[in-house]
This record gives C-alpha cells, structure tokens and sequence, in this order.
C-alpha cells in the first residue's frame, strides 16, 4: 500500500482547539502535526490515545483515530491497542497530573514492558484543566491553590524515573522549539520500543513562565545543551561552554584557553550511568539538556506477544473448536 | 468406636446416589483426589456435582484446623443439582479434619480416618484435649480406623523414597479404598499418575493407589461387598466431558473468539477465585487467545478496552475487589459503546472479605456501582458447565449491541465441576462482527444508530476513512462530538438505557419449573441447583411451588412481571443480604421475601426446601 | 431593536425579586462579576440563591458558543430557594453570549448587550450569519445597547493600562451599570478591589466600576429611575454571610475539628466540582486541619483511613469518578469499622461525562457501589449553606457508630451561593471522641460492641497495652481476630447492617411540609429548593401537595413509610434516570413516579410544578 | 517515659504463624520481633502496614498495632497515619506483587515525598498467595501458571526504581542473614526518611531456589557483596574479589598479584552514581550487592507538613471557631 503524500493540514481535524491563547500546547500540536504528515505512515493507521488534562484534549485535533479514556490511564489502553494491533502507530499523549499522579503506575509498566508506542509527557508542572493545584513535577516551595503555604513534595524528575523504571528510549524537548521537537518525535517512530519525550510546555494560565530560563529562542541557545549521540557536549552562544566528567560527576567548562570540545565529554546515548548524570543536571550554572539521553534495543512487547501466538499456531496449527470443546477425557451415552 | 464398620445392604449393592467428603491438611493432596474420584465418577456416566472448599492461606500450619481443606462431591444414577447437603462418607485424615467436617456429616455416616494422626502432639495442633475417636465423639458414626500414614510409608518405600516423600502418597491409598467401596475403575487415574508424575513418584503413586484398593478389599474393613452407583440413565445421548466451572468459561471464550473468529484478549490481574480462568486460557493461544496479566486491575479493564476499541473481543475477568477498580473504566466502556465482556467470579466480602469462599453479593455492584447512571447488561451462569454458554452469549450480546456485559460466575461454579454434555459445535452461533467501512461521499457518523439494537458502528483504527474520536465526555447524538447541550445529554442518558433494555428481545420466555401458582422459588446463579432440588421436594410432598431461574439480571426478561404475577408469593434466596429481591420489589411492587445466607457456603437444598415448607 | 429601554414602573420602583444572568466569554470575568453582585446583594440583606454555569474547558476559543460562561442570580426581598427559572435581565458581553443565554430569558425581559464586539469576526466566531441585533432575534426583549469594550478602554487608559489590559476591565464596567440599575452599595466591591488588585490595576477597575454606574446614570440608558430590591424582612434576626458549598462544607468540617478537638486529615486529589473544598480547607492550618493532595483518590482515601486509625478525622473529598476508584477501600473502612468522612460533590455521568454540570447520579453508586453488602450511611446537604451542619453531623455520626459516612453534595450546591445565618457556635454539639484505654487485667477486645450504637471501640496507635491488628478479612466477633467460621460471617453481616440502620435513633422524625394528603413531592439533595418553590406555587393554586425532604438517604428515617403512606400517590424529582425512587419502591412497595432530569442542570421550579399540576 | 526492656517475644502475638513451612517469611518476622525489641521504641508505637500477599500476612504475627489493608496501597495508609502521627514507628511490608504491580504507584510517590517509614519488599518475584503467577521481578522467559509459554516482560529492578523514584535510603538484604537483615533494619529505623529495604525470600512452594547463588551461607560468603560505607569493594572467601570502576563501569578483579584492596572501589553511600552502578550489577561472574545501596538527607514529609501546622497557628493563634463562621463579610438582620 503506497502513502499518499500527506500535508500537515491533513491531520487537523474539524474540530476548534479549546486551549487556552498562548498556551504551550498549540506548538506541540502542530509539530505533530507536522511530523504525522511525513512518516509514511498511513493516516488510518495512526492512532492517538490521552488521560485526561488540557493537554489530553489533544486527540481531539488530530484528523486520526482518537480516545480520550479517562485519567491516568492512557498507557493501559495504549497497551491493549498495541499488543493486539502492532501494526498501528500508537501515541500516548499525558500531562504530568495525569501520567505522574494518578498515572504513574502505568507509566512505569508500559517502560518495562516496552511497547512500541510513543509517549508525550506535555510537562507544565501544574494541574491545567482542574485550574492550577501543584503536580508531582512541581517545584518545593510552590503556592498553588492546594499549597497556600508552598509544596512540601519533592518533585519527580520525569528523566530519571523513566530511566529506573526501565524506559528504552527517553528524550527531552521544549514545546516551542518546533524543528527539534520534531525530530523527537521522528526519533521516537523510529525507535522500536517505548519512545518517551518529556516536553517542557508552558501553562501561561496557571504556571507562566516555568521554563522561560531556556524556552525562548535566546534562552536557549544560552542554556540549552542540545544532546546528539557522538558528539561533545558543549553549548552556549556568547560564552561556549562544555561538560567534563570528573569521577563520576559532570564539571561545567568554559571552551577556549584551557579546555577544549575535544576535552569533554561525548554523548553516548548507549550509555545508562552517562543518562543518569544527565537526568541530574539543569540549572545551578550546568545547562538544560534536550534530546535523547538514553537508548537501548530491546525486544518489543507486542513483537514476543504475537511472537507466541505464532509459535503456538506452528507447532499446534490453528485452535480446532472440536479438539477444544472436548478437553481430556470424555465419554458418550446413548 | 469400632473399627470395622457393618455395611448394609448385601454384596455390590446398588445405590442411587453417594455423597462424599475428603478432608484433610491443605497439604494432603484432598483438592487432588477430590478431583479424581469426580472424573472417575464422571467416565463411569454418574451425574455428579462438587465443592472443592479450602482455606485462604497457602497453607495454614499443618494440622489445625485452620489448614483443613475438604472436597465433596455427590455422584448419582440419575440427574442430580448439588454437591449434597451433607455426606454419606467422611475420609479424615487428621483429628483437625474429623472434628472440623463432622457436623457435615449425616448421622450414622461412614467415617474413614488415618489413626496414625493422633498422638497428643496432633490433638494439640487441632484444639483438642483428647482423641476423639476416644471421647465419645464419633459414637453416633460408623467409624473405620485405618492406620493410613504407615500402610503407605511401607508400601513405598522401598521405592526409595524418603519419609517425607512417602508421606505425599497416602492420598492416593486413601482413594483406593475409596474407589473399592465404590466400585470405581481406576484406569483413568493411573493413566493421570502416568502423565502428571515422574518416575519412582509415579510409581509410588500408583502403589499407594493400588495398595489402599488391596487393603479394603483383602483386610475387610468394610465387612462386606463394595457398593455400585450405576450410571445415570436418565442422561441425553451424547458425548460428555467433566468440566469446572473457571474452564467452562475459558472454552466458551476460546469458541466464541473461533466463531466470530477475531483475536480474543484477556486482560486481567490475578485474583481468587478468578485466577483459574487466565490460567485456562493461557494455553489457548493457537485459537487466537492471548491473555495479559496487568499491573492491577484497572490497567487489566483499560487494556482490554483498547483491544476492543482495536477490534478484539476485550474480556476482564476478576473477583469484587477488582470489580470496584475496574467501576471508572467500566463506565467509559459504556459511554464510548464499545464491545467488553467483564467476568466477576464472585467471592465473600465486603472488602478482602473471605477470599476462598463463595458469594453472591456483587450484583448490585456490578448494577450500579458506577458514577452517573451506566446501565449495564448483566447475566450469570447457573451451574459449572453452563458457563460456556453464557460466555458465548455475553460475546454475542456485546457484539450485537455494542455494549460492556458483564458475566457474574461465583466461588462455588468457578471450581465446582459437573458432567458436560458436549455441544452441537453447529449450533453455536456465528457471530463475526461487522466493522464499519467508509462510504463514498457520505460523512462517517459514529453515533449513528442500529434502528433495531441501537448499537453504534464499529469503525477500527486502520479503517481508511473513518478517522474520528472516541473518548469519556458526552458525546453528540449521530456526530459522536463532544457536546454539553442539555437535551442531547437526557437523550443520550436514555438512548443508553434504552438500547441495554433492548436486549429483552434476545431473552428467551421465562420457564417455569413446577407449578404456576402458589410460591415462586425465584433464583440467579448458582443458587440454580439448590433451589431446583428443594422445589422439586417440596412438590414431592404435594406443595404448589414453581421454580424460576434468571439468566438475565439486566434487563429483566420482558415477561418476568406477568409471570411472577401468577404467584401469590415470591422467595427470593439469595448468597447475600437480600439483593436480587430489591431489584424485584422496586421493579414489579411485590412483596417480594428474601431468604439470605451469607455463609461463604452454598445453600444446602434443605435450607431452602425448609424455608418452602413454612411459606406454603 | 431600541437602544434605549423604557424601564416600568415609575422612578426607584420596588420589586419583590429578580434574576439577573451574566454571560459573556470564559475570559470575561463573568463568575467574578456575579459574585461581587451576589455578596453586594447578601449585605444588603436580600435572600439570593446563584447558579453559576461554566464550560468543562478553562478556556474555550474566545467568542464561541463553547466558551460561554455564564453566572445566574436570583435576589428578593423574602425567602426564596432557587437562582430562579428565568432571567429578567440579562447583560450579554459577547454575540455568542446573547444568542446562547436567550432562551433563559423572559418574554419582555431587558438585555444589555456590549455592541462593541458584534463586527462580523465576532459574529463568525458565534457561527452567526448576521447580527442578533439586526435580524430581528432580540425583537421581544427590550434592548440596551452599550459599547462596554470602548467605554471601558477610554475610562482606564489613561491610567497607562495596555489595550489587552484596559479590555480585562470591561466586567466591571457592566458591574457598575447593574449596580446603578439595582441601587446597589458599590463600597463592599470597591472595597474587594483594593484588596485583590494592586497599584494601577485597583484603580482601572474602580474607574471602570464607577464609569459603568456613572454611564448608565447620567446616559439614561435606561431611561428611568433604578430599581429597588428591599432587604428581605422574612429573614431571622441574626449575623448573617453569603456562603457557596464547598465553602460551608469546609468550614463545617474544621469547625467538627475544632469541636471534637481531633486533628482533620482532607487527604484528596483535585477533581471538579469538589477540589474547591480542598481550596478553602488548606489554609485552615491553625484550625487543626491538614490537606493532603495525594497521587490519586485512592491513595486519598487510604491515607484518610490511615489518619483515621491512628486517631484523627479522616476526610475524603471527591466527585463520581473519584468515588469510584475509592470503593474498594470505602469497603475496608466499613469492615474495619473506622470513623471517615466521603465527600462526593456529584458531576454530569457517566464517565467523565459532563465534568461542570450538577446530576445526582451517584446515589446508587455510593450505596451500592462496593465489593460484597457494605452498608454505608448516606447524607446529602440541601442548599449551600446547609453544607455545614451536613458536615458537623457526619463527623458525630461517624465518631458515635464508628462508621464510614457519606456526604452528597452535588456541583448545584458547591458552586451555588445563598445567605447563611451564622450557628449559635453553643448548639454546635461537642464531640470529643472516646479512644479506647487499657484496663487492668481485661483482656482487649477490638471488635466488643457498644450496645446502643454497636460501635467497635476506638483504640488508636500509641495507646499502652492495646496492641491489636485489625484489616480486610472477615473478623470475629468480639476478638477481631480473622475468622473464616461460616455462622459468624453472616452474624458480622447482619451486625453491620443493622448498625447503620441503629442510625435511625439519630434521625429526627420526618417534616411533612405543606399538606399531608394527596401527592408527596419527595427530594433529596439540591432538588429541595426547586422543589419547595413548586410545592408552594401548586398550594397556591389550591392543590393538595406535601413536599418530604430527606436528609438521609441511608438508612432511611424510621418513619418514612408512615409518612409515605398519608399520601395517594408519590413523585420523586431527580437528576437523575430515578435512583432514589428505586430505593422507594423497593422499601416500601409503593407505586413512587420518577420525575428525572439529567441535563446537566438543575430543577427549575416550573419543571416540578408542570408535573405536580399533571398529577394532581 | 523510660523504654521497656523488651524481649523478642514481647513482639510475638497470639496468632498462629500461617506460611507454608520452609517459607522465607519466618526468618523476616523473627528478625523484625528481634529488632523491635532492641529499638529502644515503646511497644505501643509501632504501627506495622502491610498490603496483600503472603507477606502481608506479617501484622498478625507482630505484638504491635497492625494493619492489614488492601492489596498494593500499604504505603498510602502508611501515609495518612504518619503525617498525622509522626512520632509512631511506621513499618509497611508488601511483596513484590503487592507493591511493585498492584502498588507501584503508590510506593515512587511515597519515595519521593521521603516520609520517615520503613519499607520491607519481601522479593520472591512471585505472586505467593494467588498460586504461583509471575511478577514484576520475575526472570524474562519465567514459565508460571500464567505465562505457560514463559513471561515476556522485563522485570522491574527494585533498586534502580528506588533510585529513579527518589529514595533517601535504599537497601537489600537476604532472608535468612538474620544479622545483616537485622542490621539493615535497624538502619532503616535510625534514617529519618524513608528506609526502603529490598529483602530477598525464598517462596519454597511456587519459585523454591530463586536466589539460590548467594542465598546458602556458603553461596553468600562466594558471591556477596556487602557494602559498608567507606570499605572498599571487595568480597570472596575462596578467591577474594574486588570491583574497580573503569570510565563509568565496573569491572571485577581477583585480588593478589595485580590488584590489591586499595584499587577497588571505595563504597560511598551518598554517591547517586555509584549507587546506579551498584544498582545494575548482579550476577554473571558479579557479585549481589547487599546492604545500604543509597543514602541522602532530605527533608522528611511529615515534619515539613506538622511544621506549617506550627506556623499557622504560631501566626494566627489557635483557629478561633467564630472567626472561622464568619469569614469575611457579615451582616445584621434584627
Ligand atoms: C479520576 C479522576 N480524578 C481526577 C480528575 C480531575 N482531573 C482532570 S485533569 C487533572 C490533572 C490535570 O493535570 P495534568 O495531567 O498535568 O494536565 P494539564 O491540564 O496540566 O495538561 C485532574 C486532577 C479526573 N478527571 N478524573
Ligand atoms: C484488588 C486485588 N487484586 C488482586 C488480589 C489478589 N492478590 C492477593 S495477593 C496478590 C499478589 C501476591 O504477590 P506478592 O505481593 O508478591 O506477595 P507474596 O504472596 O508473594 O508474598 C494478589 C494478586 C487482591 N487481593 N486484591
Ligand atoms: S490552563 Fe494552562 S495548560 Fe490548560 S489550556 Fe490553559 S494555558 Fe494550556
Ligand atoms: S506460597 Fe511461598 S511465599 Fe507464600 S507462604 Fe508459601 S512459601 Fe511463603
Ligand atoms: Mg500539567
Ligand atoms: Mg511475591
């Protein structure tokens, strides 16, 4: 079956957004848009799977086969679907409410398991939909309505929960940054597992300006360190800057008289201990690392799953009503 | 106390019917033999029904009474609805065992006990000051001692087996006697020994079996000629098979995803006494089975409603516990119509309750425990075998109408067993789905509706075309889109009550068993057998008594009203505190009485005939 | 179409009471415009009742029909129980506002419209072809056009506001008209301002505030004098407070604390309508309260259990979809019989339905929606205010029967605001819980009985000599410890059902107002008001008509029957497909009619009243 | 008020012990009753939480408060009762079903919020009272009654959770090392956080031999590492081994000839890295890891939580019930 060309517009459904102006989540939209129009994918065969939450509205907008289940639990339905559909490209589309609160169990065993499904974490660190209480990705300290007097949780750090849970393929982007957000998301089609990306998204209702150290356009390319696997890992536009590992902790260099690129460290999303380091860093002078942190091929989910099947049509052919109904042992009467 | 037990009547005399009850420590293997002198009993052509009955730990501290477990089973010449009120035969192979089984036990009862389980140190672990095969405690019994521990140790071990290991064995010298005193062939036993045991275990087994046969036979214990219990003959021409309830309902799953012949998922998280039925489908993996064991519950509902949304057949399965984790996802299955079935093999509760027991008490749960009104369709099997149909029919059903069913099994039919007399594979239905396809020029609705059944279209991802969403918030009549206009929720709320309603039309007429007058008997689920045979004493004894079963709690069949109208009394006996009997007086104004026992125990058929006597 | 309305009666008439609706977009400030109306008018001693009605999206796309929002009041001069069935005048911000809200309106009735956002952008986005206001759509209302968006943007600018920021203002340019309108006091709201805004913002909305009062006084927009709604003279002597439900429910909740002198433990996860409870109670800190927004309702509900093990109020809040991931655990608090409040503020289902809207759809869910029988007593407020003392008695009963308790409150009641009389803080009764205290040379007993009320004792962690394990299998009577005996099962089952129906002592004998003959109007919940007003209006026209309201749903009041029996016929409004009404029939075989709503709204009087005139 | 001396039967209740014989469970509990005599708590205080499961079973053989809850969510009635009781003695015992499938959810945000209780996962990586079903520790290919054909998931390594999760305390012990066991629990009470304790136990019945290779006195003294902070990684008994870090990996050395004690590895409980690395080894030629993993210093929840109790009423004075009615605005009907 040939795919047509698709053109983004071909992934907007009729349906209005009914997100807030200005919010983060309209970028992300359209980058998946985007991104859906060139994967060759057959628009059919993508299927869009959220919780509940602002962001989870999301399949709503999407000119494909949707469900919005209910909260927390997008993961397990995405699981049914794919272990019983692996030729469907399956996205699970979450806030941090809905897959670190209530959903987080799910989370972690869909990333053990490794479906090959793609995961979009829309993190604004705060409850949009039910209007601002503080969220499992919140900072201490944060007054919210529910925390008149400041959290007093410590946060998870998405990354690294991932990363202990077992996650394959986990990567971090920034809602407006649209070219390398897509090429995340390509990235994560592409991988044969649970491609997982934390999406830094601006609530500008409820928690404006959460990640304004490194979202704009400037800020960014002061503060971000764009991750690519071979190569050093060095950033900054007027200061060039670049980590060095020590031990078993990163340093923070300025590149030019005593340090050089070639000094520092090279990403190597195969490594599990260099992801953890990663997962540890932002901010406190050390920089917003963005990109894939880590990677591994595993065996798929769904692929043993049908596997099984299949090994079991092979060796016993296919399950015969009569052979079934009769069990062991029978008699007759008559 | 004696020691050899009189039988009455003469040598191989013929007997219409038997109850029996193996007790013993968790670890003695009774669940075991239970289970062979059932489908012993089963080839042999009786009529037979069981009720395995075991304690919630793994295994509780040998010898207490805590760790006793107990099968019974009643095997009959002619057709028979329960495992027996109380028994004819106790086998006890510890103080704990006897004491804790007597009062099942009829008076004058045949006890068979291993005496090599008595010394003071067993006694204690039973509670008990003194032996009671000394006390006076069994007098009333006819009482065989046999020294069961030893006779085994000697007969094995010169296999080279060690204490320990030789100690396994005296189940299978226990049912040897049995299957002496009962006449029984115990070729499909050996051949089970054969293929489940290896090597000198095997063989221990086996000797173990074929020694307690010598010794009744050859010691005379029982003082005379075994007894007969022919096969019942007033069974249907056919073939059958013995079967529990937990794998009735797998086959039927497993033939029904042939039928219809689509991918069958079964997403659960185990959980007594539902377990059995993943562990029953597991294998079935070539009829196009797969089964997912989740995280939880919830994820098992969640998955399965995915895979239906995906166009599997999506089947859950759990105990009331699970059930109220499953209660969120369970409404959105309604609300986004999608095919699922949903076993809830029933257990004691509230709560963690008494998890090995049976119960009935989840069918209000399962009716209404859901946020928003969420109609349900709801039916039970009634006996062990009967569960194959109703999971077809559940299939069936969801795929018609578009809808969650839920099946309610309980503790008691899931690891009962009964003779099956096996389908005509022709009459089962089929039932391929129809997915819904795009149509040139028309704009695909996805709430559009069946005239007759209600049920929406089944458009799977993949379906070139019909790209649209689905999801948990009010949905437009025909679009399928969001909407908070008022009236289109009142008539949604009722489309969706309506279209479970519908569903009558599927429902065969009421039967009425016995008369159609005086006292209704009226009864669901397992309660079936029970009911049925105390009707039937009752109507001996020339009471007007009719016995009406429901397949159906939701909807109620269409005639249930005129048919109970007939009556001038209704009883309602039920394994919980009167639930069925409130969906009945708020539905049809009758008064409607309850008889209620919520014991973990089945009722016993005199329970309810009792009960009959003072209402008529 | 007229710009300028003519307003009868004469100059400052008197009117008894009217309804105002405020709509315009989600971004348009319309709740808190309807709010400051609402207190404005409780200070000035009026009775009001509000229904504020908002989209399930914290913002829709600007200028929808989707993103209206709307806030609805009714204030009098005498008692009155609803927000009113129909607006006299309604402020309209935007065209989708107006064309959305008319139907609310009254024949005649006035409108005043911000013209300034009808250019064909706005109308396009209200997916209108024309103008509402030039196609004749508004011809049978009198219309008072206003260019808000103008006159606000030059009252403030000045005050060096940016465009977007000057446009925020533009409610309480609308405000100060309706207070001109209406004679209101402006100083409570201005007062408000400089309280929550700061510097240039406080003044730009005082200016706008003012140059709205200013405006429609000095432009005769109205051409007329304002009108009077004098201070409601029916009121009690006494302090009173304008109070929404979730707010009540809250302060009746720390004010239980502050009574029983225990710690409150909220343990909660944010749902709509309930997470405003969690809101008002957090900064209760001095009070003894502590919040806990925990990862999800289940966990909510386990750290209440816990708090409430270890000695404290456990407190749970949610909503329908909440309750039903609570079950399984609701059902070990009532094995486990520990004190523990389940607030469930009720939402539009199933599902997640329609998450803003009112239904009281839950009731069977909360009564039945658990693993096994596991009664649980049932109370639901009937206005804002009385969310209070609903909660003060939950905490006692829950403390005195040792019991879980639920309270049904629904969105209606949680957003909708009325004026309270302020407790004689002396009648609040005192209740200090007893906890259980070693005595010498007894033996504790964790599951001995009170007689009067069989409450368990309540022996916390931390108390001497009181070790114990309690959990989810069945217990033995007396000792608690886990016991699987068959008759203590059922006499643990029977035991706690008839503690909550010992409950009953508590429950005052039933209030029959109006006639006691002919048709019984029977509520629950939020229903009273609408219910009440509909009773009055058919007593008026001279029927025969009692309206019974229920406080508690479970157990029942002991005199129901009695009372229900008075009556020739039944009719039960709900919002819902007919819950309570089930419970009725069933109960009491009494041939109750349903009168069901789900809408998503609540009761408007003339609903009732239409169906108490068909009835009688 | 003066401790008791406590013996261990003062913490052995009444009620008969129900494990299968031979079951890892008995030594867990006699070390528990052994601990808890010498901790110098009153009796009274100790509040023992578990879920479902075989091990769950554990209160009713403790002479403590007991609570035997629902299955997986132990640590959120934990919870509840410590925040509002903080100076109880908190324990909550869970299996590997119980807590890492059914409560998984519950047990990363209990890590996270770092509350002071202890928490015993008693790892069979079996399903004990449900008969026999696999895990989320179960091996991949693990044939059980539900996975006839062998289980397809990655297990969940409990540690490495632990750590993603954000654990303060983070430790593992075997069954049967009454001492070490003993040791790591009274570890985990001194830590004011949550003491998280991976304990390795035999299931004889339905997994008999999972932990086989260093279960044995013999096999432990061959093939386990016991951490202490501060020692340098080494262990053996027969051949004397040791761990040295290379780059970001472990490599294992014989010690002698070319390696000494001094180039191994230096166990430090606060380093994170390190702890990962420690996390992923286990087996093949390596040896198991026992005792304390990890150890931070954070905050605990439940003394953030009573202290804004303390500041609320330092600064508002003890709620006054008729301010609380009145709340803002009132009125005057005469
Ligand atoms: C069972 C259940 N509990 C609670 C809610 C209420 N709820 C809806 S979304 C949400 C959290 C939203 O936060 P997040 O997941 O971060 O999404 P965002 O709105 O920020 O995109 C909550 C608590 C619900 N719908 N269902
Ligand atoms: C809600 C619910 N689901 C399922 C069960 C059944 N169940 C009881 S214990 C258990 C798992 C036991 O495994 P684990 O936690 O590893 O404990 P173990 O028995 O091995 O000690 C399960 C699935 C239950 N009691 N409640
Ligand atoms: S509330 Fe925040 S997250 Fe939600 S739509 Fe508005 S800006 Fe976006
Ligand atoms: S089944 Fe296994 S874990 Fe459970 S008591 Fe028996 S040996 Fe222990
Ligand atoms: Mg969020
Ligand atoms: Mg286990």
């Amino acid at each position: 079956m040939t795919v047509p060309v698709y053109k983004k517009k071909d992934f907007v459904s009729d349906q209005v957004v009914r997100w807030c102006p200005g919010c983060g989540d309209y970028s992300i939209l359209s980058q998946v848009q985007s991104t859906f129009a060139g994967l060759g994918v057959l628009r059919e065969n993508f299927a869009v799977i959220s919780g509940i939450g602002c962001s989870s509205r999301f399949p709503y907008y999407m000119e494909t086969y949707g469900f919005h289940t209910i909260h927390g639990r997008a993961p397990a339905f995405a699981s049914g679907l794919k272990a019983t559909r692996p030729e469907l490209s399956v996205w699970v589309i979450s806030g941090d409410g809905d897959m670190l609160s209530i959903g987080g169990n799910h989370i972690i065993h869909a990333l053990r398991r490794n479906f090959d499904i793609n995961v979009l974490l829309f993190n604004n660190r705060i409850y949009g939909l039910t209007k601002g209480q503080y969220s499992p990705t919140s900072e201490v300290g944060k007054k919210t309505k529910s925390t008149p007097f400041g959290s007093i949780d410590q946060p998870f750090n998405p990354i690294q929960l991932a990363l202990g849970a077992g996650g394959t393929l986990i990567a971090r982007a920034i809602d407006v940054d649209a070219k390398h957000l897509q090429s995340m998301l390509e990235t994560s089609h592409a991988h044969k597992g649970t491609g997982f990306i934390e999406i830094y998204q601006n609530c500008n209702i409820f928690n404006d300006g959460a990640f304004d150290e490194y979202r704009g356009k400037g800020e960014r390319e002061e503060n971000a360190l764009y991750l690519e696997h071979g190569k050093p890992m060095v950033w900054g536009k007027t200061v060039r800057k670049g980590l060095i590992l020590e031990g078993t902790t990163f340093k923070v260099v300025e590149l030019g008289e005593a340090y050089s690129e070639d000094d520092c460290c090279i990403h190597d999303e195969g490594n599990y201990i260099q992801a953890q380091l990663l997962s540890q860093i932002n901010g406190n002078g050390f920089p917003v690392p963005l990109g894939v942190m880590y990677r591994e091929q595993r065996p798929t989910y769904e692929t043993a799953f049908q596997d099984q099947v299949t090994a079991a049509r092979g060796k016993l052919g296919n399950g015969d009503l009569e052979a079934l109904v009769k069990g062991g042992d029978t008699w007759r009467v008559s | 106390m004696s020691t050899t037990a009189r039988i009455e009547p003469g040598p191989n005399a013929s007997l219409d019917s038997v109850v029996i009850r193996f007790a013993g420590d968790s670890g003695d293997g009774m669940q075991l033999i239970g289970n062979q002198f059932t489908r012993t009993s089963a080839l042999a052509g009786n009529d037979l029904a069981t009720l395995p009955d075991f304690p919630a730990e793994i295994r509780a501290p040998a010898g207490t009474r805590a760790g006793v477990s107990g099968f019974q089973l009643q095997f009959a010449n002619h057709d028979i609805f329960t495992p027996g009120d109380i028994a004819d035969v106790l086998v006890a192979m510890n103080p704990a065992a006897l004491v804790a089984n007597l009062g099942r036990l009829k008076d004058g009862g045949l006890i068979i006990v291993n005496n090599d389980k008595f010394a003071s140190r067993d006694l204690k672990l039973a509670n008990l000051e003194q032996s009671p095969l000394e006390d006076g405690t069994v007098e009333n019994y006819r009482v065989v001692e046999v020294g069961i521990t030893k006779l085994t140790k000697d007969t094995v071990e010169p296999l080279g087996l060690t204490t320990k290991e030789a100690d396994r064995c005296k189940n299978f010298f226990a049912l040897g006697m049995m299957y002496w005193l009962y006449s029984r062939n115990m070729g499909p036993t050996e051949d089970w020994v054969r293929s489940k045991f290896k090597g000198k275990y095997a063989d221990a087994n086996l000797a173990a079996l074929r020694a307690g046969w010598s010794y009744a036979e050859t010691v005379e214990i029982f003082a005379g000629q075994p007894y007969m219990v022919p096969r019942a003959d007033d069974f249907d021409a056919g073939e059958y098979r013995n079967i529990m309830g937990n794998a009735a309902l797998a086959v039927g799953l497993a033939a029904a995803a042939t039928k219809a012949d689509r991918p069958l998922f079964y997403g659960t998280y185990p959980i007594t006494p539902a377990s059995d039925i993943l562990h029953a489908l597991a294998p079935f993996k070539n009829y196009g089975v797969v089964t997912y064991q989740a995280e939880d519950e919830i994820a098992a509902v969640c998955a399965a409603i995915g895979a239906s949304w995906g166009g599997s057949i999506g089947v859950t399965g759990t105990s009331g516990p699970g059930i109220a984790l499953k209660a969120e996802a369970m409404g959105l299955a309604n609300i986004v119509e999608l095919p699922l079935i949903v076993v809830n093999v029933q257990r004691g509760g509230p709560s963690t309750g008494l998890p090995t027991k049976t119960e009935q008490s989840d069918l209000l749960q399962v009716m209404y425990g859901r946020n928003g009104d969420s109609p349900m369709p709801i039916l039970a099997p009634k006996t062990p075998a009967d569960c194959f149909e109703v999971a077809i029919e559940a299939v069936k059903i969801a795929f018609k109408y578009m809808t969650p069913v839920v099946i309610m099994s309980d503790g008691y039919i899931a690891n009962g067993a009964e003779p099956w007399k096996l389908p005509d594979l022709d009459t089962i239905p089929e039932m391929k789905p129809t997915f819904a396809k795009a149509v040139e020029g028309e704009e695909f609705q996805a709430y559009s509706r069946n005239p007759e059944t209600l049920a929406r279209p089944w458009a799977i991802p993949g379906t070139p075309g019909l790209e649209h969403r689905v999801g948990g918030l009010e949905k437009q009549h025909l679009t399928g889109h969001v909407s908070y206009d008022p009236p289109n929720h009142q008539f949604m709320q009722e489309l969706r009550r309506d279209k479970v309603n519908k569903i009558r039309q599927d429902i065969p007429a009421t039967e009425i068993h016995g008369d159609d007058s005086g006292l209704c008997v009226l009864t669901w689920g397992s309660t079936y057998g029970a009911a049925r045979t105390a009707v039937n004493g009752a109507r001996k004894q020339g009471k007007k008594v009719g016995h009406v079963h429901l397949r159906w709690l939701n909807p109620l069949p269409a005639d249930l009203g005129d048919v109970l109208a007939k009556y001038d009394r209704v009883l309602v006996p039920e394994l919980n505190l009167g639930q069925l009997v409130k969906l009945i007086r708020a539905e049809y104004l009758i008064d409607a009485q309850s008889l209620s026992k919520v014991q973990g125990q089945p009722f016993t058929t005199n329970e309810i005939l009792s009960r009959i006597l003072e209402e008529v």
